[in-house]
């Protein structure tokens, strides 16, 4: 039993992290939506370099061969720098599922050097970055089917981020196009790593509004030394400590693939959700005013998180799940630990 | 105490109903922000309902108001919302600064200001907040100094919704060297003077809902301050009261609102977990409470009682409601809510996702809450200053 | 339309308050539990030479022939007293049940001049106050039966609040016990009377806060001067503020007997239920570890706001009842009030 | 990072619940607050536990303990609250005055105290709070007057939990004339002493469960200070450390209240409406994140951490937990949430309305919630003091 990063987790997790602060800024995101850019061509190419998209997928198919539990701190890293990229998508969510196939088509070693491939899930109502697209992995009742770009007709959606890039996709499944006859855990990996990529998001903007609120004076002095304000960012901080833990634990078991292990994903989705929410909206009340503005940053993470939050199960579909392990498992504290709960 | 309107209260409610069925356009108008063309269509219906008298009804008659009480206002209230007739975008105007004037304003000032504002044909912005004075509104720093019976404003002001194409803004201005409090004055301004210059700020979501005023030199007549020279605090406080209190915020339009959340709950109910029909239900009572809350304090004022600090729990109650409201929908809309209303299939995502945002706002503007509960910790419940 | 008490109602319901508050000192309380005593009988005797007791009933049974209106803020006052006698309970649930009876037996005029009718209504397991009761309402079914007190069996079940007198009551129906086929509105103006009790303990109780607020320092000044302080009591009172109206509507409209009358008495109990109990927590706070002893008196309000809240009927069989209203009538700024919905 | 107990853990594991299973007594012992009996008893508890070298299983094995790392200290704990074992009568002893002595104290007072505490033959009270110093703890004033090799104490102690029936307390001093953080003494005093006097005071269910200490000219010898003196202060707020932190607070405690509440959600749940369970479940989560988060805060300390202001989040964590979680049990029991236990027909509602007021007083003390969110704010956010 040990709740912690191994060594190798902690360096592979700071050259990531260092990595995306430096290259994804506020100010570059700006230059992005004038351009109207869905990818910064130079960061993608040293993501892929640093070998992040193929963490996940076994070394033969040119991965890294690594698990859950070693992407999760990067997954939290790129909420926490508001990535536009897909790269949690494609590392956490497609790349396992690939991994999972009797023939990937060649896919999974394309998706590791980098290639994207978007995943219409039966979660969400859209497909995210599905003109960026490689391929495209798409459902059809329970089966798995991978379509080529010029398969499939896009619909763009406007999202409210506009880093969201949503799309209908409009397509028709074949003998030829089925790859699997279902998606395993591809939704609750989908769901864990929206989870991570919150608590960067919430933490995000609780140091943003810490920030300001040293910065800022009213009636003297700065707002950060009021209570009113510091208890609005102190319990936000709450929030989070109190969500992360579980993200990390979920990270861990997920694999399990057993309704403990299920229920802490669900649990995960929900608590990050939720403390994503209190930090956005708290920071927005220390920035005032001002934090209603396209000009402050905030807002960048303030609607990501919200988009995340619905993404890969509403926090009702999750607490259906808890509800059902709860009344149906042993609870209590030697019931703690999915691997435990599977002996 | 008696539940239950008279039958002339009934009268005048079918009367506005009739008329507001007759003229309300069929389709919405163009954003009064975004163009021209749209802020001056909504000009246009503020000169149709002053034309019909229904501009401000409880103003006095001789200004082209019905001199109504309150509760034939609220009753006017619950049919212009409920009619979906479109936003006021003389609000500034003739909810705020309209009552200022009638009760600081000469009688110059008047009838110079308030038969053109009833018609539309002055649609006024507020210039309260700068960069450096937010929720510390005593720290305003523009100038207005006097040179013979002329200001010279300097500054700039923050947060002025409307100012990009409204005709006139009112201001908190301070002689220079004065501080905190005092030395203050409101004062009117026209925002095509020489020296004026606007410019909107974008909201989050894009949207171009408010705008900065930078003044540089502008010259106005002493005659457009409103009330004593230095007492623009006290007046400036008399009209927060009147933003934060109730004129802005009537009942109805949270009512309208929590009816349409109880439709969008209906249409998804089946979809949806049994706890969301609790949290609709909450907020259909969080409306009706607040109407109940304001019906009570209508009955007080027309019975002659004043707006005391009670106008900081509603700005609360309100602001609080307004964002559980719109969080409810977007947990029915799931993962649509982010959708923009633009998006092809969008469905029935309507406004909840702009109005959410538009909430969010609502702890902050008008006196933040912290403020608030500052106000009624020490005048309602008399606990100590900090 | 008059939202408003007429100066009739003012100067009987503060006659009513200065009275109660006089009489009904937290020393008097103390006395009474050190006594052991059930009802402070020169109190009661008072209570009844004002007329009290039978303000709801008809003037042919010696009442005063009001409504619900006129007696609502005096069960506020009640409850801002932590009065222990039953006044509430008598006045606004036994007299206008009994003035719907067909032949009530004399009762009506004896309950109205003051003699205890002990209510036992199937939303609540237990009976309040049936030890020093006259007569006993009891239900047997949807029936009313009315009781002696010899023919009937107690069982005392402890309250947290020791002047909540409850009991089972063990008995046996009869043709000759049986009063009235039904309740009619009784539950409903249980949750009502209970709801405006909740309101009183919960102003109480932030008055119990504020005082010591400004007398209690730490770290050199009045912790009233905190802004934490300050706004867990601002809440509290915003709390309330928006429970009173809804419990004065409910008053006004519940004769009506319609579904929104029914549903407001609900709105009316939730809301209540809720202000008091974040204002007793809210008042604890600020009072600290002194507000956990018995001898600081907010225990009194928060203990009896605690029962009340559960007493005639759960907040979740309130809500349901305000579900049906919303999902089956309309909605919005015209469908208001209950007089309104019913032409 | 790998959840899940090595072969070595389970075995402990095994152990722990075996020696639980043959020594917890059957019925739970009488109140140690309320007689003498219960007292001695639980101290026979405390005798038998430290028999099997479960006194305190991260003490040193020359003590009486294990020497065990965190994490089985929290199996262990695990196994206690499964087991419902009674409720450590000498908490204040060894989870942190122990801890404290060990970090601070001088070989002679180790050697001194820690053998008769771990073994139960001395109960130990804490003795910090005053009546005019609660939140603002460096507001105390009793004194520790120095005469020769010995104090002279004065003053008043109040919120002594266990002081009626224990032997020993710790308490925070000054010398005379000091103020504030400086000046103060953390001093050991036998509750037997001459000058001392006890009295219980009454919670609001009335149960007794706190105490107030009177010292009236109590000699104790100068070797009874526990750190240097005047450095009182640093070693308090070391002990407060560990009482929000962690060693009181272990998570089992609150992993069986959930279990608890999600049985008694399951018998009722045909008479609840459905959101009840996601209340249910809400609750469970929040036991579960605690757990996980004291089993990181485990690890990391095993690797050699240290623990800081982040123990501030575990005590609003927990205690906001406690509420929320008896609140649901209270609402599940409905009406019958009012009954004391003794009631005949109390049926299954058990100790949740003791637990729920027992809850009430965790956002106050051990630092209200209040002091925690400042620290939070200050030392984890880095924002200005106030």
């Amino acid at each position: 039993m040990d709740f912690a990063f191994t060594e190798d987790q902690q360096t592979i997790t700071q050259a990531a992290r260092d990595m995306l602060l430096e290259t994804c800024t506020p100010a570059g995101l700006r230059k992005m939506l004038e351009q109207n850019q869905a990818l910064d061509a130079a960061r993608w190419a040293t993501i892929t370099e640093m070998g992040l998209p193929g963490m996940l997928a076994p070394e033969a198919a040119g991965g890294l061969g690594l698990g859950l539990s070693d992407f999760i701190a990067i997954a939290e890293a790129a909420g926490y720098a508001g990535l536009p990229e897909p790269l949690v998508e494609l590392a956490g969510v497609a790349v396992p599922l690939l991994a999972e196939f009797h023939d990937d088509r060649g896919w999974l070693a394309r998706a590791a050097a980098g290639e994207i491939i978007a995943v219409g899930h039966a979660a969400n109502p859209f497909v995210t970055d599905a003109d960026i697209a490689a391929a495209l992995l798409l459902g059809h009742g329970n089966e798995v089917h991978l379509l080529a770009p010029e398969a499939v007709v896009l619909t763009r959606q406007e999202s409210v981020d506009p880093f969201r890039r949503l799309f209908r996709v409009d397509w028709a499944p074949g003998p030829e196009t089925r790859v699997a006859a279902s998606w395993g855990l591809t939704a609750e990996r989908g769901a864990l790593f929206a989870a991570a990529q919150m608590i960067g998001l919430g933490q995000r903007c609780i140091d943003l509004g810490v920030a300001y609120a040293k910065d800022r004076n009213q009636f003297g002095k700065p707002i950060g030394s009021y209570q009113a304000v510091k208890h609005l960012l102190a319990s936000a901080q709450v929030k989070i400590e109190f969500a992360r833990p579980v993200v990390y634990a979920a990270a861990a078991e997920l694999d399990l693939a057993s309704l403990p292990a299920r229920a802490r994903a669900a649990h995960a989705k929900i608590a990050a959700g939720e403390a994503a929410d209190l930090a956005a909206r708290s920071a927005l009340q220390v920035f005032g005013a001002m934090g209603m503005t396209w000009e402050v940053d905030l807002h960048f993470f303030l609607k990501r998180a919200l988009a995340l939050k619905f993404a890969w199960g509403t926090p009702a579909l999750h607490r259906g799940t808890v509800l059902s392990r709860i009344t149906s498992l042993a609870t209590g504290p030697d019931a703690t630990f999915a691997a435990e709960l599977a002996r | 105490m008696k539940l239950e309107y008279t039958d002339e209260q009934r009268a005048f409610r079918a009367e506005v109903r009739k008329w507001m069925a007759e003229n309300v356009p069929a389709e919405p108008l163009a954003s009064f922000d975004l163009t021209r063309e749209g802020f001056e269509a909504h000009r246009l219906w503020e000169r149709k309902l002053n034309d019909g008298r229904w501009g401000m009804v409880t103003w006095p008659e001789a200004l082209g108001g019905r001199n109504l009480d309150l509760i034939r206002w609220l009753i006017f209230e619950e049919e212009y919302y409920r009619a979906g007739a479109p936003t006021r975008v003389n609000q500034n105007g003739i909810f705020l600064l309209g009552p200022t004037m009638m009760e600081f304003g000469t009688e110059e000032q008047k009838s110079r200001f308030l038969p053109r504002m009833a018609a539309g044909e002055d649609i006024w912005a507020q210039a309260w907040s700068e960069p450096g004075a937010g929720s510390d509104l005593a720290g305003v720093s523009a100038t207005a100094t006097l040179d013979g019976d002329h200001y010279i404003l300097n500054g700039q002001k923050i947060w002025s919704s409307r100012a990009v194409f409204a005709d006139w803004a009112f201001g908190l201005f301070r002689a220079p060297g004065s501080e905190r409090h005092k030395g203050m004055s409101l004062v009117l301004f026209p925002l095509d003077a020489p020296g004026v210059t606007r410019r909107p700020i974008a909201r989050m979501d894009g949207e171009l809902v408010f705008a900065e005023i930078f003044l540089d030199d502008v010259r106005v007549p002493v005659a457009n301050r409103l009330g004593d020279e230095g007492q623009g605090w006290n007046v400036c406080m008399a009209t927060a009261g009147f933003e934060r209190g109730l004129l802005l915020r009537s009942p109805a339009r949270y009512q309208v609102a929590a009816s349409k959340l109880v439709a969008l709950y209906e249409a998804h109910k089946q979809d949806l977990p049994a706890s969301m029909g609790e949290r609709v239900a909450q907020n259909w009572m969080d409306a009706e409470a607040y109407a109940l809350a304001i019906y009570a304090m209508c009955s007080r004022l027309n019975a002659g009682g004043k707006i005391g600090p009670e106008s900081s729990t509603n700005k609360i109650f309100w602001s609080e409601m307004d964002i559980a409201m719109t969080q409810t929908a977007l947990e029915i809309l799931g993962p649509r809510a982010e959708l923009m209303p633009q998006a092809p299939d969008a469905g029935d995502v309507g406004d909840w996702l702009e109005d959410y945002i538009f909430a969010l706002a609502g702890p902050i503007y008008a006196g933040s809450n912290e403020i608030q509960r500052n106000i009624i910790a020490e005048r309602m419940l008399g606990l100590p200053r900090g």
